[in-house]
């Protein structure tokens, strides 16, 4: 970095220190910024957050489903048991969303999908995140050949729509919940790893980071202390929305056939069966779609709030 | 030194109040600034950040951005016209075409994705009705008055082809192309270097001969003040503290903040001296001390009273003998005592 | 500008060359037998004897890596091989399919494209009216709803219950295929046709269109707050100008960019969408392809895939220097 | 030469006496940055940000190096720290050469090497409390927790003219001139022998500069510490510094005693970059003679040929495009040229220097 590619920063420019507003003044003289006393950065993200109604809305949403997702299944009947005299019947007291085609309890079944969709969203964000973390950071910090490298896989993993990938890690390893998990995982790292890889490479040019560097500090310290807890917002933000797109993709490939197997009680699943009777027995799909969309939506709305709140471009 | 008073007034901000409403509280960027404009002088405003010095600039274009800015009350003359009650056609009649303004910032002041040509005829369509072409010639012509090499060629480049003092340059071109009467330059040689800044200063005071119009100049920088003001005004924390003829401000200052100021300054021909810093921090301006804002960092208040508790006013100062047209001014409880004192020390 | 088209068709290469390689290994390394695949499907026991004559066939008892040098080899003289359901050539399949599923792309892509900015455009100009509230509440719930609900949906409502409720002839729309597939006019329908095209382009360009005006609409407020917006304004340029003028092509730069990228996910929709509606394109045939295991097509189809979202993305980067000219100079510079 | 190393000392001011010992030596001094394009970014050209520079700074005095944006100011204090690799040459601090050690090696030399930088705002981490950055020194090279180290955090805090209270605060609560003092604290805190300031008071005001300018002074005076201050600011420069170098396109083109870069500056970049400066001082203002330069400064990619400043200068002549001029002893008579170079001297790289 020459001196002439390093402008004269703007206080602005610097994460947390920055009076927010959408509606903030740009140009403003700079000054006005530095009079103002500034808030911690928690404190106004949690400020921005609250007073966005859609957001409080999903999140509300969110933690219901997770209340559903861990209390729910231990307080209905078995998703399995067929009662053989009742297939696709209307909602009653006995059965409040009415019966499958194969007469179980779709109440019961709703609730384990939904609690599946949560396990795979949870756990799919989990492998993603770690592995995008990791291949970000080693790709932003190194630089170079790592870099290089790092970043044609990443090129060549965009290139392929995702679905596509999605069935040939599915056709490599298999069906079922772990297989769904583990392909989720292995094509959506993408993203964080080039979130985390930009927020890196903006990092290091940060004075501090200099300076941490100018005093001494070791590597692994400057990037555990310094750097990532400045990349982390994205990373937020994009664990939310990845929750939510996990959801979505699971339903999608079981929907195809290619990911959760019967009798496992995948939305998705449900779905796809529900269409063949739909002309008789519309709830069979109405209620698996309702949970399905309220999901996704919950961890969106959150993400979206999140985004706004942390103010996250993208 | 060109007096001023007896020539046409071309601008009259009276008691100008300007706030932010913003999620921290509210700020109070402008309180009650007056002052007027003449044809053929150089008007500073002189401030530190956080001053309002450049919010004032910007309310008289009405170019803040509302929400979070609030203009209250006061009124900014314009000939007849009091450009906060004015009409949205006559105010883009007067946007560009009569006041005319340079911000700080030439590369970000520029659309990247038009050509410089585009850029600066854009104005003379707008206000004098030309043609593509037309406006294009006379573009050319006007990056040739601000001393581009090579106008033709250059005036369908793009801003990022530019480096920064010809950037500036362009901006300066965009902004006299219809020969405003009044041109507002916002710090505008602040993001610029040594060299490249003597440039653009100099061709600034050769235009202003050229369009025989006056420049408001809003600067930290006493140096181009000292240069280019005729008239100086000082602000601290959104107000007027001092105001005068440019040598009345520097060798008379009248005000404890102006006299800080000045002593901050490292002196080219006294290198040895040390340097006197203003105590204590700018204040918020959310959150204004009471009575005279400079008080907490000032070396002659008198705590609690007058200064902690007066709000001081802009009092006039009784003129040297030979200037009885001088409107030297300062809000000080002591104004006079330190004008006095700086006289009787200079003789 | 030539030198940077042929630095991305190079790039596009290596991508392409990648992804089949990725893809390849990811088909052949599966745990079954693709012989026994073919002999028998998914879950029987065929004959050894079959199996080995199979394999002999497609070259199966090779070693992998002499497999993937013959099948480069074969994918740059075109040759994809043949189905292992039914023994048609892919290159076959691709010639049938790719129309269909062009059309359908096209249009979703246009669809999403204007009306995404159009409402983007509108929502930022209009800044918390109620068409902007709207849209942002239409977006989110958009977002949750997956393709193959939504089109199922459709497919009910202007489907079956328009019918039955006896709603005017043009609101009762086809819900399955492409129609007489005549292809007179190229990706252009025919009257007969138009009406088989609706449904589909909606639920594939829906969920992208909305993305689009989120983006376009934070975009363009963005852009209005620069500099050089403030600038437009001090000039006098009435409001409708600055945004004609000087916002609008700022802003498209970003919603272009993701237009670009976009494609992949609308691929993926089109899987879906092909699926629900039943569309004789590429994407259904991938779907079937995948839960019939049928490797060559599978891969065939999927190398059509990459390059046409190659060669989309560098239309895009083309495109982005006529919006932002920055790009055309900064060829040579940094990194 | 006696006349010039007593103005040498004259210029000192208020420091104290200089001993003639370099703390840092620079020699032959290059960093090239790759520009990078194509396919397999290969590389297509080279920024020559710091271009063969020469530069020795002694205990206890202050070395101001002077250019404006692009001028490899800022690229060349961050190669004497050792903070990016250099391309060629040599960086020695008290004997010992530093270029190429690693972070592992260099961490011993980084206690008595350290960095105050030019935007207060970016310099310090957000998300770390004054106390935990200043504790991280201590931390780093002498294994103490924040709690071990408290006397010695109160301690720097008073020293840079804050109080102790300060230190669970967070740096946003902080205005610029005061995130300075604790940048500067930072950089104090492992007691230090040099520090490289770049542009340290560049993004303060006017008033608050001041401060940090006779703290730095003061400090200098304490600690016998050796300061490279970096600035574009000539003025304040002048203010601080005893010797100075002027840089130009990655090349020192004079450096020499303050006093005399200011009074008789010889060459023809330096005595337009001084008479640009413009001062608070009206009347002399309106009298006074300026230089003003034509054109920009050409890029670094493809510098001129030559001397580098000869397409902006007044005197350049055919010798100043085909013959790069070397630094050599700059003589107001004119009589004696080519004697040995003392780190002291008066140099000028011009073929036709003076006035």
């Amino acid at each position: 970095m020459s001196d002439s590619q390093k402008p004269h920063s703007r206080p602005s420019e610097i994460p947390g220190s920055r009076f927010r507003s959408e509606d903030a003044p740009s140009g403003m003289s700079d000054g006005l910024n530095e009079v103002l006393f500034v808030r911690s950065f928690r404190q106004d993200s949690w400020r921005r957050f609250s007073k966005n109604k859609l957001a409080i809305f999903g999140l509300v949403l969110v933690i219901f489903l997770l209340l559903v997702g861990l209390i729910g299944p231990f307080l209905v009947q078995d998703p399995l048991a067929q009662e053989r005299l009742i297939f696709k019947s209307t909602p009653d007291a006995q059965h409040w969303f009415g019966t499958d085609n194969l007469g179980r309890d779709l109440f019961a079944r709703v609730i384990y999908g939904i609690r599946l969709s949560l396990l795979i969203g949870c756990a799919v964000v989990f492998l993603e995140t770690t592995i995008g973390i990791a291949l970000g950071a080693l790709a932003g910090w190194k630089g170079r050949h790592t870099d290089s490298i790092i970043m044609r896989i990443i090129d060549v993993f965009l290139g392929i729509p995702y679905l596509i990938l999605a069935f040939a890690f599915i056709a490599a390893i298999g069906e079922g919940v772990g297989a769904v998990i583990i392909t989720l995982a292995f094509t959506s790292w993408l993203t964080t790893a080039r979130v985390v890889r930009a927020g890196f490479l903006q990092a290091k040019q940060y004075d501090y980071v200099e300076a941490a560097r100018a005093v001494g500090v070791p590597a692994p310290r400057i990037i555990w202390r310094h750097i990532l807890p400045n990349v982390i917002q994205p990373i937020i933000v994009l664990v939310a929305v990845g929750i939510g797109a996990a959801v979505l993709a699971e339903a999608a490939l079981s929907f195809l056939g290619v990911g959760v197997q019967e009798p496992t009680p995948s939305l998705g699943l449900m779905i796809s069966t529900a269409q063949n009777f739909f002309s008789t027995a519309p709830h069979l799909l109405i209620f698996p779609a309702l949970a399905i969309v309220l999901t996704v939506l919950g961890f969106l709305l959150v993400g979206d709030g999140l985004r706004d709140a942390l103010d996250v471009k993208e | 030194m060109a007096s001023n008073t007896s020539s046409e007034r071309l601008l009259s901000v009276q008691d100008l109040h300007v706030r932010f409403e913003t999620e921290d509280g509210v700020v109070q960027a402008v309180n009650g600034l007056s002052f007027d404009i003449h044809r053929g002088e150089v008007f500073a405003i002189v401030g530190e950040s956080g001053s309002g010095k450049s919010v004032t600039a910007m309310s008289i274009l009405g170019l803040l951005p509302s929400p979070p800015a609030v203009v209250e009350g006061g009124a900014i003359l314009w000939r007849e016209d009091d450009l906060l009650s004015v009409n949205q056609q006559r105010l883009r009649q007067i946007r560009g075409g009569e006041i005319a303004m340079i911000f700080q910032d030439p590369l970000t002041a520029l659309n990247p994705v038009h050509s410089i040509g585009r850029q600066i005829g854009e104005v003379m369509r707008i206000h004098r009705g030309m043609s593509k072409k037309q406006a294009r010639a006379h573009a050319i012509e006007m990056l040739e008055l601000v001393g581009i090499p090579q106008a033709a060629t250059r005036v369908d480049m793009h801003p990022h082809e530019f480096s920064g003092g010809m950037r500036q340059r362009a901006v300066i071109a965009m902004a006299i192309a219809c020969k405003p009467d009044l041109l507002i330059a916002d710090e505008p040689t602040t993001a610029l270097d040594v060299t490249i800044q003597a440039q653009v200063l100099d061709v600034l005071n050769d235009i202003k001969e050229e369009i025989d119009s006056a420049i408001l100049l809003i600067t930290h920088d006493l140096g181009v003040v000292a240069g280019m003001a005729d008239e100086v005004l000082v602000m601290y924390a959104g107000s007027e503290v001092e105001r005068g003829s440019v040598d009345e401000i520097f060798y008379e200052s009248a005000h404890p903040y102006t006299t800080g100021l000045l002593g901050s300054l490292p002196k080219m021909n006294d290198p040895d001296s040390e340097l006197r810093p203003i105590g204590g921090q700018p204040p918020s301006l959310i959150n204004l001390p009471t009575g005279c804002a400079f008080h907490p960092r000032c070396p002659v208040a008198q705590i609690p009273s007058p200064c902690s508790e007066i709000v001081p006013v802009s009092q006039k100062l009784t003129a040297k003998t030979e200037a009885p047209e001088s409107e030297h001014r300062a809000a000080c409880h002591f104004a006079q005592d330190l004008v006095d004192h700086a006289r009787a020390a200079a003789l | 500008m030539n030198a940077f088209v042929l630095r991305r068709l190079a790039q596009l290469l290596l991508v392409l060359w990648g992804a089949v390689t990725l893809l390849f290994f990811l088909f052949f390394l599966l745990p079954d037998n693709p012989a026994e695949l073919i002999a028998g499907g998914k879950g029987k026991t065929p004959d050894p004897q079959v199996v080995k004559n199979i394999e002999k066939k497609y070259g199966l008892d090779e070693p992998i890596v002499v497999q993937y040098v013959k099948y480069l080899g074969r994918i740059v003289t075109l040759d994809f091989g043949e189905s292992y359901a039914d023994g048609q050539p892919v290159t076959q399949i691709i010639k049938e399919r790719a129309p269909a599923s062009l059309r359908l792309a096209t249009w979703a892509i246009l669809v999403e494209a204007f009306v995404g900015i159009g409402a983007g455009v509108l929502s930022a100009v209009r800044k918390y009216s109620v068409a902007d509230t709207l849209t942002t509440l239409l977006a989110a719930l958009l977002s949750a709803i997956p393709v193959f609900v939504l089109g199922y949906l459709l497919q009910q409502v202007f489907g079956v219950h328009a019918f039955k409720a006896g709603w005017p002839e043009w609101a009762q729309l086809p819900v399955q295929g492409i129609g007489p597939n005549t292809w007179v006019a190229w990706i252009f329908p025919t009257v007969e046709e138009f009406p088989y095209l609706i449904l589909p382009v909606v639920v594939l360009a829906s969920v992208s269109a909305i993305i689009v005006a989120r983006l376009a609409r934070s975009s363009m407020l963005e852009v209005g707050k620069s500099d050089f917006i403030r600038t437009a304004r001090a000039k006098g340029l009435k409001e409708g100008q600055i945004t004609s003028r000087h916002v609008l092509r700022n802003a498209m730069i970003p919603v272009v960019t993701f237009i670009g990228i976009d494609f992949g996910v609308l691929v993926g929709s089109a899987i879906l969408t092909e699926t629900v509606f039943n569309w004789p394109g590429l994407g259904s045939k991938i779907a079937q392809a995948a839960s019939a295991r049928d490797l060559p097509v599978l891969l065939g189809l999927t190398v059509v895939v990459v390059v046409v979202f190659g060669l989309v993305n560098l239309c895009v980067d083309i495109s982005y220097a006529w919006f932002d000219p920055r790009v055309r100079f900064d060829e040579g510079g940094g990194q | 030469m006696t006349e010039e190393s007593d103005l040498a000392k004259t210029s000192a001011g208020t420091s104290p006496e200089r001993v003639d010992k370099p703390i840092l030596q620079a020699h032959q001094l290059v960093k090239e940055f790759p520009v990078r394009s194509g396919l397999l970014s290969r590389k297509v050209g080279r920024v020559h940000a710091v271009a063969g520079v020469d530069l020795e700074v002694f205990v206890g005095e202050t070395l101001g190096v002077v250019g404006e944006s692009g001028c490899g100011k800022s690229t060349l204090g961050r190669l004497l720290l050792n903070l990016i690799p250099v391309t060629s040459g040599t960086v020695s601090f008290e004997g010992t050469e530093i270029q190429g050690l690693n972070d592992r090696q260099m961490r011993p030399l980084r206690k008595q090497l350290q960095l105050v930088f030019q935007d207060p705002y970016a310099s310090l981490n957000p998300r770390m409390t004054v106390g935990e950055a200043l504790a991280e020194p201590f931390l780093v090279h002498e294994g103490r927790s924040t709690k071990d180290c408290e006397s010695q955090i109160q301690e720097l805090l008073k020293t840079v003219g804050l109080s102790p209270e300060h230190r669970s605060r967070y740096p946003h609560e902080f205005s610029g001139g005061q995130r300075q003092r604790i940048g500067i604290a930072r950089a104090l805190a492992l007691n230090p022998k040099m520090i490289v300031l770049d542009e340290p008071v560049s993004a303060l005001d006017v008033s608050i500069q001041a401060g940090i300018v006779n703290l730095l002074r003061q400090l200098q005076r304490d600690r016998e510490l050796s300061y490279v201050f970096i600035a574009h600011d000539l003025s304040v420069v002048r203010h601080i510094s005893h010797r100075i170098a002027v840089m130009y396109l990655g090349r020192v083109v004079e450096t020499g005693p303050s006093e005399q870069i200011y009074t008789s500056p010889a060459h023809p970049y330096t005595q337009a970059l001084l008479s640009a400066i413009p001062e608070p001082d009206p009347i002399r203002e309106r009298t006074r003679q300026r230089i003003i330069l034509t054109g920009d400064v050409p890029s670094p990619i493809d510098p001129p040929s030559g001397c580098r400043f000869r397409t902006r200068c007044w005197k350049a002549t055919d010798l100043c495009a085909s013959t790069e001029p070397e630094l050599l002893p700059f003589d107001p008579a004119g009589t004696v040229a080519g004697v040995s170079i003392s780190a002291t001297e008066h140099t000028v790289a011009c073929h036709f220097p003076g006035l």
